[in-house]
């Protein structure tokens, strides 16, 4: 048993001094965003036409095909929370009549639209002129387009994806969705932009697509150095902002990823650890797993919690909604729409419970992970319901403690950064304790 | 002209109320009484009331031609009829303050906000979740907490001028907020004032779900904390809708006026029917 | 049935019994008597037919009411998700379902997904099969996927039970549940035409019994609470009527749905356990039964939270059913957390205001055990309605 | 003599533990927790080392009084703690009236101060004049902290010395309840040393002068023994607002885990339920948490449910478990928010249904939460250790004892009479390994 040491020092020199280099794909990922949001808030004046979709199994490639823009509600969302303006816009959904149970990407996104749809970067967002309802892995998703559909009167198309209940994909399934991408999606697609549907056009964009996910996965893999070079949850989800949303099948996309990952190659080189808002964790001390996906309104503040014990995530499954190319899979321009209709029954969220287990097992034995955690949100019950199971199986696989806390996507009521940090310190005191036992486990 | 009793039996109180009408507009208040029931046994609780009420009015039991429940109204042995809460607060709340067009029921646990229409009608409603944060009970525990008397917990708030606000959803987290509170040092006033907001912004919620203005008439236990009423008051303005909060001095007799009322109304049908 | 004639409050007492039986005694009996199998399914969709056709007696879970002290089953789930699936693990981890020899869960949301999975990892080797409807209801596209499922679980219910589903089997067991949703759709109409003759507590319950009984069986305990329910002699009450909506999943204890009739309302027309009732035609019995089957689903089915609206107006579905219930409001009902009721409402409850229909709505959990908010808020409502309606 | 603290901030109640160097519970002190968390806590260390020194002076008296039977020492020393605590609740009623007369000054009261004051005074002279019996030998007390006991006593006085026009009955009451809260941020002279002369002669007036002596001798070695307090660990619901530095904090999981480790080594799973939460941990054959779970921010079902219910109900705490215990019937309680449990308890009233039936089942109801809790953790393991402050409640021990026994076989269940000190414990334990731990590697360096 050893005394707790002082908190994880952060090297804020060292950050200082590769300021430059550290920036360069932070600032490009920044860009990329940016511009996205402004070609969204200019696309009615440019007569470019919108079409909202949700991020699992998106069709990004697709869409560019027609020169459409995509709207991510889900992206809208989680940045408001990150600029604290949620809290508003989901109590006047409340106030609408959505009830206090249901997930607040929806009443976030409602009451944005009641606000007079300003976006999270204060200029005004389009209506969109199509719904594309891609119906991946989770429920919400299709009551929340019936909702907005009610409210801005727009058409809507529907993409079913079946559920991997047995954890496969079967024929039947992947011919399901190809038959409604052929006779209901594409049409509706062209019908809105007045494109033909061009093939070749969308193998070239997957084939874009296919090197930025080569890139991505290299950078998510560095993780298993010793120390991780990067955070692959909290640093994460600034990784895989662009390929999840407007960028995949973009040279801007490939760009930045190809940047990125030499970035992180230097890191490796270098034996250092992630970049945190506050410096470079310089001692990892702890290796963690994370499943679930974070809360956005206290994102720093939850993110301290970590860094400040020297915590350092070396997997996520939140990294893997749009998509689990680590496991192999890729866009492939050989067969474009058979491996689009793969993504979309491919992604995180469409997983059958003991598909995940075994996900978040094998991250923790192949990160070398001291444990791992889950961070439970009352919204989401799609990765939710089942979690406690989760933690009982993986901790029985993998003979790692679990640690278990709530919290939530955009409701800055339900974060409660006592009772977390409370769960967390407790935590990783068991992890130091059992370690300096000299408990193998 | 009739004369009707109406008897609320809630959860911290007993109210009973003796009203005379014509049923067509000239009602009148005739005498009335509230009781705190105190972990007492509430029929008897309720038999005091009714007497006290009757002496009040001058009146005795046989002179009244109905007598009418709202609220635990099986608890009443000698009711003929039995109203909900929120139609007998709406009518009360009119009778008191006429030009009322919603009504805010805050009681010793619950909350309910009620629209209405010009013959007292509900509209629509809203009231508050199972969770009990936020009640008139809450309240009283942390008045107690603090060692300040009910009565002197809304002129207190009133004095505030840094209300500290609590952030925790459940009374009891919230009860650890404010011990927290106190040993920071923070002033009781601010503290209540705190409360009165968090309270009042739940209000605030419920109110704003139904319309953006009208009169709107505080009744119940709570209607008697003017902190609370202020604090209402101004969590609707900070929302920005023209909704001007009333209270009445027999504001807590709101549910027992109403079922008087309505059963008054009920006494004509039934005389009408059987000749 | 016996010859002697029972009340409807006996026959109504005698189905429940059956609700309160936690341990399945009704589906075990008939196990016991047949050497059929018997396969579970959860709300709200289950091609009982095919199970049927396999030899198999298809058994409806639905949680397990107020009346079962969950232990296990909360240590699944976190607080803020709905009560079902917790009683319904807990009864299987105490044992009660282990006369199932399959559990069918439909895509219904991502709780019962979910516990679909869940199942998979706490029984290991039992037969588990996530029934995929779809939301897509063009015949060669959504039909076609839905054909394959059929076929898919008919195949495997075959090999599981020993017994194939053969066309001819699947059609005779599509007349008899044919004939059930005609008994019931005879059912409702009485209590729609007649409520003080069909109490929804003991209608429920009657209906509550086809979860647990053999199909025919229960038909003809349908057939003889309606022609009881007719031939008894009811008080008059002065009630007001209503729609309850939002209850198709987990359902409401029954001191639940006493409590808003005796707050003084009949309920007319409602969504519990909505399987009985799916489609609203007969399905036929001619030609391809698996064909009549996707058909049916594709053509017939009742709106409902849980299954995909082509178009706008998600709300019109119950006005239409408010008229033909001549109901003069609506309850909306739906279990805390409950993610299709609850996000399905502000659209329902729109289109309300829309035509000037009141409403009123609050949440339950299955085993809520304090009715006096409800009681309060439904008595209102039946108040204004008849305090207003006449003065 | 070198002493190691533990100190457990909890919600409700605030708990210290003193360690001698071998790891020997030396004192124990409570104190209900209260606006002032430091006060709270230095309240606590200052009771446990009053019972420290209790422990010493027992020691000397045996060696001072060898020949003497076990038994008559025994009487002697609880017989001077007793009057200890007597002295102590005396010095805090002195406290407790200056304060209400100071709050009879306040303006609000300026038309009615004179007839009130003769009322109040009689009041105290009750309050005095019963105080002997409350710390009698066979005395049942409602609870141990001075806000109860004198609240009850307080109550009943208050009651007898009213006048509807002089004093009414809610003044006097108002003025208990703002003069407790002062009392209770005082910081008033409640150690050995001050306290224990007087105390002890009251006790040893009578005593023959061998005896006599012997005490004074050991009353006066305990006072000036020096206790040197080494090193101090803090956990708890309000460690975070201890004057600690970090590495002397520890989260309340571990030292719950050691502390029941060290009073039942055999232990494997550990409930606490204490005022605001309730946690299952898991331990392995060292102490050391394996797993743990812990109860979501909602407060229902915890020990504070049970403070409301006895509230509501007029009861002390003390003689909730034993009244239910008394249950013909269980009646089945599917709330158990925290708020709402009067009303619940109101309306099974209202239906007719018993008392103590009603208690019984919230006391299962509590359980049944934490039975959930056991289960998510990883279940229930030979041998089971029950905690916190709930432990002390009989009812809801036969509830959980039949629960798990219902649930996963028969189990043997550990409930100290000391549990509500285990995290405290643990937190003592800890500071003692962390200074051996320094020593030895010191030692290895040198
Ligand atoms: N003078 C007062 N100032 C503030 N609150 C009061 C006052 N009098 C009563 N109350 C509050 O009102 C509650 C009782 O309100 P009431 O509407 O009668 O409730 P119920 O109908 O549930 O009994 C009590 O719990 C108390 O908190
Ligand atoms: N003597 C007792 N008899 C019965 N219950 C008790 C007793 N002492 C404490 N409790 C219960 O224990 C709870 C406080 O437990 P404790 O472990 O001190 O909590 P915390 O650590 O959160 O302050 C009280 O709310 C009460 O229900
Ligand atoms: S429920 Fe989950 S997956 Fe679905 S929209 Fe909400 S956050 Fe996204
Ligand atoms: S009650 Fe609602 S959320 Fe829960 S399982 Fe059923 S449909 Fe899903
Ligand atoms: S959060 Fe608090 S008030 Fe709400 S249910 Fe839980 S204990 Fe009750």
């Amino acid at each position: 048993m050893s005394t707790i040491p002082p908190p994880t020092r952060l090297n804020p020199a060292a950050q200082q001094r590769d300021d430059a280099e550290k920036d360069r794909s932070m600032v490009r990922q920044k860009e990329l965003i940016a511009a996205y949001y402004e070609r969204l808030a200019q696309a009615p004046e440019r007569g470019e036409k919108t079409v909202a979709t949700f991020v699992p199994g998106n069709l990004a490639e697709l869409i560019q095909c027609f020169d459409l823009v995509p709207i991510l509600p889900e992206i809208n969302a989680l940045q408001s929370g990150m600029r604290k303006r949620s809290g508003g816009f989901i109590t006047e959904a409340e106030r609408l009549g959505h009830s206090e149970d249901v997930c607040t990407y929806v009443k976030c996104d409602i009451g944005m639209l009641h606000g007079g749809n300003i976006g999270p970067t204060g200029a005004p967002l389009p209506t969109p002129d199509l719904l594309l309802l891609s119906y991946t892995g989770c429920f919400t998703f299709m009551k929340w387009f019936e909702l907005l559909r009610e409210e801005c009167d727009r058409p809507s198309v529907m993409l079913q994806v079946p559920y991997q209940a047995r954890g496969e994909i079967t024929p039947e399934m992947k011919a399901y969705v190809v038959r409604q991408l052929e006779s209901e999606v594409i049409p509706a697609l062209e019908k809105l932009s007045g494109v033909r549907f061009d093939i070749d056009r969308l193998r070239e964009k997957l084939e874009l697509s296919r090197r930025a996910e080569d890139d991505l996965v290299a950078v998510l893999e560095s993780a298993k150095n010793r120390p991780s070079p990067i955070d692959a949850y909290f640093g994460g989800v600034y990784y895989i902002g662009p390929i999840f949303t407007a960028f995949r099948g973009t040279e801007e996309g490939c760009e930045y990823y190809r940047l990125l990952r030499d970035e992180v190659a230097q890191r490796v080189n270098a034996m250092r650890g992630p970049t945190t808002p506050e410096g470079e964790v310089t001692d990892e001390r702890f290796r963690l797993v994370v499943e679930g996906p974070p809360n956005w309104t206290d994102f720093r503040e939850f993110w301290k919690m970590f860094y400040d014990e020297g915590a350092v995530v070396v997997a996520s499954t939140y990294t893997k909604v749009g998509g689990l190319y680590d496991r192999g899979f890729r866009h492939d321009p050989a067969d474009p729409l058979g491996s689009l209709a793969e993504y979309c029954l491919g992604c995180y969220t469409n997983l059958s419970l003991p598909k995940r287990v075994e996900l978040i097992s094998d991250y923790v034995r192949e990160y070398g992970a001291d444990g791992f955690l889950i961070n439970s949100v009352k919204s989401c019950a799609s990765f939710s319901a089942g979690q406690l199971l989760i933690l009982r199986e993986v901790e029985k696989r993998t003979g790692r403690a679990g640690a278990f806390i709530e919290s939530d996507l955009v409701d800055p009521r339900y974060f409660s950064a006592a009772n977390i940090k409370n769960r967390i310190e407790s935590y990783l005191q068991m992890v130091e304790q059992k370690r300096a036992s000299g408990v193998t486990s | 002209m009739i004369v009707a009793g109406g008897i609320d039996v809630g959860a911290g109180a007993v109210k009973a109320a003796l009203v005379r009408t014509d049923n067509r507009g000239n009602d009148e208040l005739l005498g009335a009484h509230v009781e705190r029931i105190r972990r007492r046994e509430p029929r008897a609780v309720i038999e005091a009331t009714w007497q006290t009420a009757l002496e009040h009015a001058g009146l005795a039991a046989r002179d009244v031609e109905y007598v009418a429940t709202t609220g635990d109204g099986e608890l009443v042995d000698f009711r003929r009829g039995h109203f909900y809460s929120m139609t007998t607060h709406a009518r009360g709340a009119q009778f008191l303050i006429p030009e009322t067009t919603l009504v805010l029921d805050a009681g010793a646990l619950h909350a309910r906000a009620i629209h209405i229409d010009a013959r007292a009608k509900p509209l629509a409603y809203r009231m508050t979740s199972q969770c009990a944060s936020g009640s008139g009970q809450f309240l009283e525990n942390i008045a107690r907490y603090l060692g300040v008397a009910l009565d002197e917990v809304g002129e207190l708030s009133l004095t505030s001028r840094n209300p500290e606000l609590v952030s925790s959803i459940c009374a009891v987290l919230s009860e650890t907020d404010v011990i927290n509170m106190v040993s920071r040092g923070i002033a009781t006033a601010d503290i209540l004032k705190g409360i009165h907001l968090s309270m009042a912004g739940r209000f605030a919620r419920l109110v704003r779900a139904l319309a953006d203005s009208g009169v709107l008439t505080f009744t119940g236990g709570l209607s008697a904390d003017v902190g609370l009423v202020a604090a209402t008051r101004e969590e609707l303005a900070k929302a920005g809708v023209t909704i001007e909060v009333r209270a009445h001095p027999q504001s807590i007799l709101a549910g027992a006026i109403g079922a008087g009322l309505w059963g008054a109304f009920r006494h004509e049908r039934l005389l009408a029917r059987a000749s | 049935m016996t010859a002697t004639t029972r009340t409807p409050a006996e026959i109504a007492a005698w189905a429940e019994q059956l609700y309160y039986d936690l341990d399945f005694a009704a589906p075990r009996a008939w196990k016991e008597r047949t050497g059929g199998s018997a396969i579970g399914f959860m709300p709200v969709y289950a091609p009982r037919e095919i199970v049927h056709a396999a030899g198999a007696l298809p058994v409806g879970i639905v949680g397990a009411g107020d009346w079962l002290e969950v232990i296990r089953g909360d240590a699944f789930y976190q607080s803020y998700l709905c009560h079902i699936p917790r009683s319904t693990i807990d009864l299987a981890e105490t044992g009660r379902l282990d006369f199932l020899d399959g559990m069918l869960f439909p895509s219904t949301c991502d709780v019962i997904r979910n516990l679909s999975g869940m199942w998979q990892l706490l029984r290991p080797g039992a037969y588990v099969r996530y029934v995929d409807v779809p939301q897509n209801y063009v015949k060669g596209v959504g039909g076609t996927f839905w054909e394959h499922e059929l076929r898919a679980l008919a195949r495997e219910l075959g090999e599981l039970t020993g017994t194939p589903v053969t066309d001819e089997r699947l059609r005779a067991s599509t007349a008899l549940y044919d004939d059930n949703r005609r008994a019931v759709r005879e059912l409702y109409a009485l209590r729609r035409d007649e409520p003080e003759r069909a109490p929804t507590s003991e209608v429920y319950l009657v209906l509550r019994a086809g979860h647990v009984l053999d199909v025919a069986t229960h038909t003809a305990l349908v057939r003889e609470y309606v022609a009881a329910a007719r031939a008894a002699t009811p008080p008059a009450l002065d009630n007001a009527r209503v729609v309850v909506c939002g209850a198709f999943c987990e359902q409401p204890p029954l001191g639940l749905i006493k409590t808003i009739e005796r707050s003084g309302c009949f309920v007319v027309d409602d969504d519990l356990l909505l399987v009985s009732r799916w489609f609203s035609r007969d399905v036929g019995a001619a030609g391809d039964p698996f064909a009549a089957l996707s058909r049916a689903f594709l053509e017939d089915t009742v709106p409902t939270a849980v299954m995909y609206a082509a178009e706008a107006g998600r709300g019109k579905a119950l006005v239409q059913r408010v008229r033909a219930a001549r109901a003069e409001g609506v309850i909306f009902a739906a279990p805390s957390f409950c993610i299709p009721a609850l996000l399905d409402q502000p659209m329902l409850a729109a289109e309300l205001d829309r035509e000037g229909i009141p409403y009123t709505a609050f949440k339950y959990a299955e085993n809520t055990g304090q009715f006096h908010p409800i009681r309060e808020q439904t008595g209102t409502f039946a108040d204004t309605m008849k305090l207003w309606s006449v003065a | 003599m070198r002493c190691f603290v533990g100190i457990d901030l909890g919600s409700t109640t605030s708990k210290a533990v003193v360690l001698d160097d071998d790891g020997a519970v030396l004192g124990r002190g409570i104190t209900n927790s209260r606006s002032n968390y430091e006060m709270a806590s230095a309240v606590a260390r200052t009771e446990a080392y009053v019972t420290a020194r209790f422990t010493l002076f027992e020691r000397g008296l045996a060696a001072r009084l060898e020949e003497r039977p076990a038994r008559d020492r025994d009487r002697l020393a609880s017989a001077l703690k007793r009057s200890f605590r007597l002295q102590q609740y005396l010095t805090q009623l002195d406290s407790l009236e200056r304060a209400a007369e100071d709050e009879l000054d306040a303006r609000r009261y300026a038309d009615r101060r004179a007839r009130v004051r003769p009322r109040l005074r009689e009041v105290f002279v009750r309050l005095r004049d019963g105080a002997p019996a409350l710390f009698g030998e066979d005395a049942k007390r409602k609870s141990d902290f001075f806000r109860d006991i004198a609240g009850a006593e307080y109550q009943v006085a208050a009651e007898e010395a009213a006048h509807p026009q002089d004093a009414p009955f809610g003044l006097l009451v108002a003025l208990y309840d703002k003069a407790i809260l002062r009392v209770e941020n005082e910081q008033l002279e409640l150690g050995f040393e001050a306290n224990v002369e007087p105390a002890l002669e009251r006790v040893v007036a009578r005593a023959d002068a061998h005896v006599r002596e012997a005490a004074r001798a050991a009353a006066q070695d305990a006072a000036d023994a020096e206790l040197t307090e080494v090193r101090a660990v803090g956990t708890g619901y309000g460690r975070a607002r201890l004057p600690f530095p970090r590495d002397q904090i520890r989260s309340e999981i571990l030292c719950h885990g050691l502390g029941a480790h060290a009073m039942f080594p055999r232990t494997r799973t550990v409930l606490d339920i204490g005022g605001q939460d309730t946690k299952a941990i898991q331990v392995d054959d060292a102490g050391i948490v394996t797993s743990f779970q812990m109860n979501d921010r909602c407060a229902a079902g915890c020990g504070r449910y049970l403070g409301y219910i006895a509230d509501e109900m007029n009861l002390g705490l003390h003689e909730l478990g034993p009244l239910a215990q008394t249950a013909q019937r269980t009646v089945r309680i599917s709330s158990t928010c925290t708020v709402f449990a009067g009303a619940e308890l109101r309306e099974r009233l209202a239906l007719g249904e018993k008392r103590e039936d009603i208690l019984s089942g919230l006391h299962r109801a509590i359980v049944l939460r934490a039975m959930s809790l056991l289960a998510r953790s990883g279940g229930v393991e030979e041998q089971f250790t029950f905690t916190g402050g709930v432990a002390n409640n009989a009812a809801a021990v036969a509830a959980l004892r039949d629960l798990v026994a219902e649930n996963y076989g028969e189990r043997t269940l550990n409930i100290s009479p000391d549990s509500i000190y285990t995290g405290a414990l643990g937190a003592a334990l800890f500071a003692l390994r962390d200074v051996q731990r320094t020593h030895t590697t010191a030692e290895v360096a040198a």
